[in-house]
C-alpha cells in the first residue's frame, strides 16, 4: 500500500500558484501532475495484474490479483477521490464502509468455512 | 453556504457507502461460489476475452483520470478545459459500454447468458453448434456437472457487470446533462460541488471495476 | 397549579393558533406536493403511514378471525397465506421502518438540533415520493392477486414455486428501501453538519442519538436487502441461478444476505422508539434522563452490534454449528444495551416528580412490554431453546411484543406527546388515557397466549391448526378486538382535536427540548432566529430560569 | 348453569379440560431443554418483576402529588456497571447452556438408527433402512437413538416434533441431520414449521413411538420388499455404475468398498471426509469430486435420479462398508425383521429372501 504514497511523496502538498481564491470550500486542490502520475500508475498496475495472472503461482495468484486491486482502489480513493486531503469524517465514512463490507463477508464465511468441522 | 457544500459531499460519501454494501452482497456471493465450484469458474472465466477486459479496464481508468482532471478544471475555473474533460469522460464511458456490448453479444451468441437462453450443451459439446464453433474453435468440452456450474459463474458475471454497467449508464446520462450545463458555464463560477460529487460517483464505479476485472477475468489464466 | 398534571395551557379565551405557521404558510395541493419543509413532509408521511397501518391492521384482523377456529374456514389456505404475507410486508416495510424516523424524526430532528430544515430537503421529499411509489406498487400487488411468500421472500419458494406477484412486491420493497436509505442518509448528514451553535454531541436529546443510530443501520443495511431482492427478481424473471439449488446455487446464501439487513431492520424499527421513550420519561418525571451517556452510547452499541448477529435467524437451517456459537454469543451481547436502557429509564423516575398523562402511560406500557419482548428474545438467542421455539408462535409473540408492544406504543406515545407541537392543539386527555389502557390490555390478551402456543409447538403461518390449540387462539383473537378498538380511538379523537382541541401554546408540557421553545405549530423556518445552545439536554433548571426571565421581563 | 346457552357451556367445559399449557416431554433431550427453558422463564420473571416494581414504586413514591419537585441526579457509574454486568453474566450462562444443548441435538451418536425423511410440497416421506416408507407418519421404537437425515425436493421445509423439542430445516440439495431418543410410547405431532407454500399448514404428520415389540411387528407388516440398500443395489446396476465401480484393479472408477467414513484425497489435492452428503454430491456433481488417481469421466446424475434414488444409492454404498454393516447389524439386528447373519456380505444373495417377502406381502 505504501507504494503510491512513497511515489508521490513531496508532491502531495504542492499548491499551484493559481489556486489562491478560486473556490468556496476549504478543499485541497490536487495538482494535475499528481493525477497524471496516479493515472499512469493505475494503467501500469493493470498491466502488472494481467501479467501476474499468466504465471502459475498457485494459491498466490488470487492473492496477488486482489492485492494489486486493493492498491489500485486505495490509490483512486486517496487521490482521485481526495480522501488523503479530506476531513476525518470522510475518512471514517470510507473506513466504516470497508469495515462493514468485511463484516458481511467475514461472518458469512464463518458459516461456510466451518460447516465441515467436526465431521471427521 | 459552506456548510451546505460540505453536507452534500458528505451525503455523497454516505451514498457511496450504501453502494459498497450493495455490491458487497454480490462480492460475497461470488466468493462463496468461487470456493465451491473453482474448476467450473476457471473454465467459465476462460470464456471471457482477456483482451477486451484489459482494454476496458484501461478505458475506465483513463475516464477516471479525465474526470479527476475535470474536477480540477472546475476548481480552477477553466471552462473549456472542463467541457473537454467531461466530453472525454463521456466518450470513454460510451467506449466502455460499447466494448461491454461486444462481450455480451458474444456470450449471447454462444448461449452462455444464464436463464432461458442458456445452453449447457455449449459447454459439454461446443462443436454441436457448428456456426459458433467455427468462430471460436478453441473451446473444449466440459463435464456436464461442471458445465452446469458455469451457469452460476455467468449468473454472477452478468449480475455484477450488469449492475456495474447500469451504474455506468446512469453516470453517462448525468454526464450528458453536465456537459450542457458546463458549456453554459455552470460549474466554473466557484460552485464545484456537483462536479466534485459526480466525480466521487464516477471514481467509485471505477473502483468496482478494478475489483471485478481480476475476480472475473483473471482466474487461473496461466492454464 | 394542579398537582396531577404538568400541562399548562394558555388562557383558552384569548389564545389563538399563531397566524403564521408551517401549515398556513402556503395553501394549495402543490404547495404540499412540492414542499421542501421537513414538517410538511413529516405530515405527508404521517398521513400515508397511518393509511398503510390501517391496511396492515385490517389484514391482521382477518388473520385473527381466521385463527378463531382450527379449520381454515373463513379463508382458503392460499388466501390466508396472502393475507399474512401482505400484513407482514406492509407492516414491516411501509409502517414500522419509516414510522418514527420519517414522521416524528422528520418533524422533530431539525428542531431538536436547532436547524431550519434537514440538510437535503429535496432528497427528503424524494424519499416520501419513493415511499408513495412503493406503497402504490404494493397496493397494486395486492389488487392483482397478492403475494404469498411470507414477508421473508424465502427462496426457492419465492423464485420457483409460487405464481403470485413476487416481482412487483420485491420491487416495491426495493423502492421502499431506497426511501429509507435517503431518510437515514439525510439524518446523518443533518446531525453532523446542521447542529446549532453550542449544540455539542453530548447536548443532543436522546431522540436524536437513537435516530442517528437507526440511520446508520438504514444506510448500511438496506442496500444488502436491495441487492438480494434484485437477485431474487432476476432469478424469477430471467432464471439466473445464484440462489437456485437446482443450478448449484445456495438458498442459505439468500438467508444470510436477507437477514444481514432484516436483523438490523428490527433495530431500525425499535431504536427511534426508544428515543421517544427517553424524551417522554424525562419530561413527565421532570428529570434529566438517568445516565445520559450510557443511554446514548447504548444506542450506538446496538447499531454496531446489530450487524453481527443476523445468523440467529438461521440456527436450525443447517448452518455451521461453530458459527452459531459466534452468533449466539454476539446476540447475547446485543441484548445488554437494551437492558441498560430499561434500567436507566426506570431510574429516571427515581426522585422525579411524576405525572401520568397519556404519553407517559404509553411509555410505561412500552417499558413493560419491551422488557418481556427483550427477555423472550434471549430464549431465541440461546441456540438450545431456539431449536424448540423458533418458527412457532413463540417467535411471533416475541417480535410482536417488541414491534407492537414496543415500537407502536412508542409511536403512539410520541404522537400524543408532540401532537400539540404539530397541530397547536391538545388531544382530549381522558379518552386518550382510556385508549392507552385498552391498547395495553388488548395487547397482552392478544399476544401473551401466543407465547404458550409457541411453547406447545404451534407453528407460525398456519391457516389450520390442531384443535387443542383453539382455546388460546380464541383468547388471542378476543384480545385483538380490544386492541383494534384501542388503535381506532386515537385516529378518531386526534382527527377530532384538529378542530376542537384546546389551544396548546408553545410548551404545554414545559419540556426542555428546543422544539418546545418555538411556537406551535412552528414556523416554516422553525425558529425566528437560530438558537444558541448553552445548556445540556433535559436541563429543567435552565427552563425554569428562562421562564422566570420571560415573566419578569414580560 | 343450564340456562346459559348449552353450546357455550359445552365449549367452556371442553376448553377448560382440554387446555394444554406445556408440551409433553417425550424425548431424552426434552427435560434438558426444559430445564434451560424454566431457568430462562425464572430469570425473565425476576427481571420483569424488578422492572415493574421499580416502575410502580417510583410512580407511587415520586408522583407529583407526593414529590412536587424533582431532584436532578446525573447517573451512577456503579448502577450502570451493575445492570450491565449482571444481565451479561446471566446471558452468558444461557449462551453456554444453550450451546451445549444445541450441539447435543445436532450431533447424532454413532449408534443411532438412520431414517431418511424427504420433504416435498406438502408431505413428509420417511424412508426406513429396511425399505419401509411412510407418508406424514414416522414409526420409531422407544428408547433408541434415531437419526433423521433430512432433505427437501423443492423448497425449504422444517421438520419439527415439539414433544421431542427437536426441529431441523429440510433444505433442497443438501442433507441435514437431527436426532432424538423417544422416551415415552405415544403419538405426537410432526409439523412443518417453515412456510412452504399453499398447503403449509396441511404438512402435518404423526410420529408414533412404539415399544420394541410393537415396532418389530410394524416393521414386518409394512415392509416394501427391499431394504434401501437393496433398492440402491438395483439402481446401481441399472444405471451401469458397476461398469466402472467394480472394484477390479483395472477399474475406471474407484472401488466403493469401505469408502464410507474414510478420508479421500481428491484430484484437486483436497481431502474430503466421505459422509452421506459427500456421497450425494459425488453422484450428482462427480467432476468436482474426482478421487486422486482417476480421470473425470463419470457423467452427472443430476436430474436423472430422484432424491429417493440418491438415498438408496447412498445407503447401498454405505452397505459396501463391512465395518459399517457390522455396526449397523449390531445396533439394529434385534429390530430388523430379517435378523440375518449374512449382513456382512452385501452380495446379491440378500435379494432373494427379501424378494420373497415382497411377494408374501403382495
Amino acid at each position: 500500500m505504501s507504494t503510491p504514497n512513497d511515489q508521490h511523496h513531496g508532491t502531495g502538498h504542492d499548491h499551484g500558484p493559481r489556486e489562491q481564491d478560486v473556490h468556496d470550500s476549504a478543499n485541497h486542490i490536487v495538482a494535475p501532475r499528481i493525477y497524471i502520475i496516479v493515472g499512469a500508475f493505475l494503467l501500469v498496475m493493470t498491466g502488472l495484474t494481467v501479467l501476474a495472472a499468466t504465471f502459475d503461482l498457485g494459491a498466490w495468484n488470487p492473492v496477488i490479483a486482489l492485492f494489486i486491486a486493493c492498491v489500485k482502489a486505495t490509490t483512486v480513493v486517496l487521490f482521485f477521490m481526495h480522501v488523503k486531503y479530506s476531513s476525518k469524517l470522510t475518512k471514517l465514512t470510507v473506513f466504516s464502509g470497508l469495515f462493514l463490507f468485511l463484516v458481511l463477508i467475514g461472518l458469512t464465511l464463518s458459516d461456510y468455512m466451518t460447516r465441515a468441522w467436526g465431521r471427521w | 453556504m459552506e456548510q451546505q457544500v460540505d453536507a452534500t459531499t458528505f451525503a455523497m460519501w454516505l451514498f457511496l457507502l450504501t453502494e459498497i454494501m450493495f455490491f458487497g452482497g454480490l462480492f460475497c456471493s461470488y466468493l462463496i461460489f468461487r470456493n465451491w465450484y473453482y474448476p467450473a469458474f476457471v473454465e467459465a472465466s476462460h470464456q471471457l476475452n482477456l483482451f477486451w477486459g484489459t482494454l476496458n479496464t484501461g478505458v475506465l481508468i483513463t475516464s477516471s483520470f479525465t474526470m479527476a482532471m475535470g474536477v480540477w478544471c472546475s476548481e480552477m475555473r477553466k471552462k473549456s478545459g472542463l467541457v473537454l474533460c467531461l466530453v472525454l469522460t463521456f466518450v470513454l464511458g460510451l467506449v466502455f459500454l460499447g466494448i461491454k456490448y461486444i462481450e455480451y453479444s458474444e456470450k449471447w451468441e454462444k448461449h452462455h447468458v444464464p436463464g432461458f437462453h442458456y445452453s449447457m450443451k455449449s459447454f459439454t459439446d461446443p462443436a454441436s453448434d457448428k456456426e459458433v464453433h467455427d468462430k471460436y474453435p478453441d473451446d473444449k468440452a466440459l463435464m456436464p456437472d461442471m458445465a452446469r456450474h458455469t451457469e452460476l459463474y455467468f449468473s454472477l458475471y452478468f449480475a455484477m457487470t450488469g449492475m456495474h454497467a447500469l451504474h455506468m449508464i446512469i453516470g453517462i446520462s448525468i454526464l450528458g446533462f453536465m456537459i450542457f450545463r458546463a458549456r453554459a458555464g455552470a460549474y466554473t463560477t466557484g460552485h464545484i460541488t456537483f462536479v466534485e460529487n459526480f466525480g466521487l460517483y464516477w471514481h467509485f464505479v471505477d473502483i468496482i471495476w478494478i475489483f471485478l476485472f481480476p475476480l472475473l477475468y483473471l482466474i487461473s489464466r496461466h492454464a | 397549579m394542579s398537582t396531577d398534571t404538568i400541562v399548562r395551557l394558555p388562557d383558552q379565551a384569548t389564545a389563538r393558533i399563531p397566524k403564521v405557521n408551517f401549515l398556513s404558510k402556503e395553501n394549495g395541493l402543490l404547495s404540499w406536493l412540492l414542499t421542501g419543509d421537513h414538517k410538511r413532509i413529516a405530515t405527508l408521511y404521517l398521513i400515508s403511514i397511518t393509511f398503510f397501518f390501517a391496511v396492515g391492521g385490517a389484514l391482521a384482523g382477518l388473520i385473527r378471525l381466521e385463527l378463531l377456529t382450527p379449520q381454515s374456514d373463513l379463508m382458503a389456505a392460499d388466501t390466508y397465506n396472502k393475507v399474512f404475507t401482505m400484513h407482514g410486508v406492509i407492516m414491516v416495510f411501509l409502517f414500522l421502518v419509516p414510522s418514527v424516523p420519517a414522521t416524528l424524526g422528520n418533524f422533530l430532528m431539525p428542531m431538536m438540533i436547532g436547524a431550519k430544515d434537514l440538510a437535503l430537503p429535496k432528497v427528503n421529499l424524494l424519499s416520501w415520493y419513493l415511499y408513495i411509489i412503493a406503497g402504490i406498487m404494493m397496493l397494486f400487488t395486492m389488487a392483482t392477486g397478492g403475494v404469498d411468500t411470507g414477508w421473508t421472500f424465502t427462496v426457492p419458494l419465492s423464485t420457483h414455486f409460487v405464481n403470485t406477484n413476487v416481482i412487483t412486491a420485491g420491487l416495491a420493497v426495493f423502492v421502499a428501501g431506497f426511501s429509507s436509505v435517503f431518510t437515514g442518509l439525510n439524518f446523518i448528514v443533518t446531525i453532523h453538519k446542521m447542529r446549532a451553535p453550542g449544540m455539542t454531541w453530548f447536548r443532543l436529546p436522546l431522540f436524536v442519538w437513537s435516530n442517528y443510530a437507526a440511520s446508520i443501520l438504514m444506510v448500511l443495511g438496506t442496500p444488502v436487502l436491495a441487492i438480494t431482492l434484485v437477485l431474487v427478481v432476476l432469478e424469477r424473471g430471467f432464471g439466473i441461478g445464484v440462489f437456485d439449488p437446482a443450478k448449484g446455487g445456495d438458498p442459505i446464501l439468500f438467508q444470510h444476505l436477507f437477514w444481514f439487513y432484516s436483523h438490523p431492520a428490527v433495530y431500525i424499527m425499535i431504536l427511534p422508539g426508544m428515543g421517544v421513550i427517553s424524551e417522554v420519561v424525562s419530561t413527565f418525571s421532570r428529570k434529566r434522563v438517568f445516565g445520559y451517556t450510557a443511554v446514548a452510547f447504548s444506542s450506538v452499541a446496538i447499531a454496531v452490534f446489530a450487524f453481527f448477529v443476523w445468523e440467529h435467524h438461521m440456527f436450525i437451517m443447517g448452518v455451521s454449528n461453530y458459527s452459531t456459537l459466534v452468533f449466539s454469543l454476539l446476540t447475547m451481547l446485543v441484548a445488554v444495551p437494551s437492558a441498560i436502557k430499561i434500567f436507566n429509564w426506570s431510574f429516571t423516575l427515581y426522585k422525579g416528580s411524576i405525572t401520568f398523562e397519556t404519553p407517559m402511560l404509553y411509555a410505561f406500557g412500552f417499558m413493560g412490554l419491551f422488557t418481556i419482548g427483550g427477555l423472550t428474545g434471549v430464549f431465541l438467542a440461546s441456540t438450545g431453546t431456539d431449536i424448540h421455539l423458533t418458527e412457532t408462535y413463540f417467535i411471533v409473540a416475541h417480535f410482536h411484543f417488541v414491534m407492537v408492544g414496543g415500537m407502536l406504543m412508542a409511536f403512539l406515545s410520541g404522537i400524543h406527546f408532540w401532537w400539540p407541537k404539530w397541530t397547536g392543539r391538545m388531544y382530549p386527555e381522558k379518552i386518550s388515557q382510556l385508549a392507552a389502557l385498552m391498547t395495553f390490555i388488548g395487547f397482552n390478551f392478544t399476544f401473551f397466549p401466543q407465547f404458550i402456543l409457541g411453547t406447545l409447538g404451534m407453528p407460525r403461518r398456519y391457516a389450520a391448526y390442531p384443535p387443542e390449540f383453539q382455546v388460546l387462539n380464541v383468547f388471542s383473537t378476543a384480545g385483538a378486538t380490544i386492541l383494534g378498538i384501542g388503535y381506532l380511538l386515537p385516529i378518531l379523537y386526534l382527527t377530532w382535536s384538529l378542530k376542537y382541541g384546546e389551544i396548546a401554546g408553545s410548551n404545554p408540557w414545559q419540556a426542555t427540548g428546543l422544539e418546545w421553545q418555538t411556537q406551535s405549530p412552528p414556523l416554516t423556518e422553525n425558529f425566528p432566529e437560530i438558537p444558541i445552545v448553552d445548556h445540556d439536554a433535559y436541563d429543567y433548571e435552565w427552563l425554569e430560569r428562562k421562564e422566570k426571565e420571560v415573566t419578569s421581563v414580560g | 348453569m343450564d340456562h346459559i346457552s348449552p353450546v357455550i357451556w359445552q365449549y367452556l367445559v371442553k376448553w377448560m379440560t382440554n387446555l394444554p399449557l406445556f408440551p409433553p416431554e417425550a424425548s431424552k433431550i426434552a427435560p434438558q431443554m426444559d430445564a434451560l427453558y424454566y431457568f430462562m422463564v425464572l430469570v425473565s420473571l425476576i427481571g420483569l418483576t424488578i422492572v415493574v416494581l421499580l416502575l410502580v414504586s417510583f410512580s407511587i413514591l415520586y408522583s407529583r402529588k407526593r414529590h412536587p419537585v424533582a431532584v436532578q441526579i446525573e447517573g451512577s457509574t456503579l448502577l450502570e456497571a451493575t445492570w450491565t454486568i449482571i444481565p451479561l453474566g446471566l446471558f452468558l450462562i444461557m449462551f453456554v447452556w444453550g450451546s451445549l444443548i444445541y450441539f447435543r441435538v445436532y450431533t447424532p451418536p454413532a449408534n443411532a438408527m438412520n431414517i431418511y425423511v424427504v420433504g416435498k410440497q406438502w408431505m413428509w416421506k420417511a424412508e426406513h433402512p429396511g425399505g419401509q416408507h411412510e407418508i406424514d407418519a414416522l414409526h420409531i421404537p422407544v428408547n433408541k437413538p434415531i437419526q433423521i437425515t433430512l432433505i427437501s425436493q423443492d423448497v425449504f421445509h422444517s421438520f419439527s416434533i415439539p414433544a421431542f423439542r427437536v426441529k431441523r430445516e429440510a433444505i433442497p440439495g443438501r442433507y441435514t441431520n437431527v436426532w432424538f431418543e423417544a422416551t415415552q410410547v405415544g403419538t405426537y405431532h410432526i409439523f412443518c414449521t417453515q412456510y412452504c407454500g399453499t398447503n403449509h399448514s396441511a404438512m402435518i404428520g404423526q410420529v408414533v413411538v412404539m415399544s420394541p415389540e410393537d415396532y418389530q411387528k410394524w416393521l414386518a407388516e409394512s415392509t416394501s420388499g427391499a431394504s434401501l440398500a437393496q433398492n440402491g443395489e438395483r439402481l446401481f446396476a441399472s444405471l451401469s455404475c458397476n461398469a466402472c465401480h467394480n472394484g477390479r484393479p483395472d477399474a475406471r472408477g474407484p472401488s466403493l468398498a469401505n469408502v464410507y467414513g474414510s478420508n479421500l484425497t481428491l484430484a484437486s489435492g483436497q481431502t474430503a471426509h466421505v459422509d452421506e452428503a459427500y456421497l450425494r454430491e459425488a453422484i450428482l456433481n462427480p467432476s468436482d469430486h474426482v478421487t486422486q488417481g482417476f480421470t473425470p469421466i463419470m457423467p452427472t446424475y443430476q436430474g436423472q435420479i430422484s432424491e429417493d434414488g440418491v438415498i438408496s444409492l447412498v445407503e447401498y454404498i454405505k452397505s459396501l462398508n463391512s465395518n459399517y454393516r457390522v455396526d449397523q447389524t449390531l445396533n439394529t439386528t434385534a429390530l430388523l425383521p430379517e435378523s440375518e447373519g449374512k449382513a456382512t456380505t452385501a452380495t446379491p444373495k440378500t435379494a432373494a429372501p427379501s424378494a420373497k417377502q415382497g411377494m408374501v406381502k403382495q
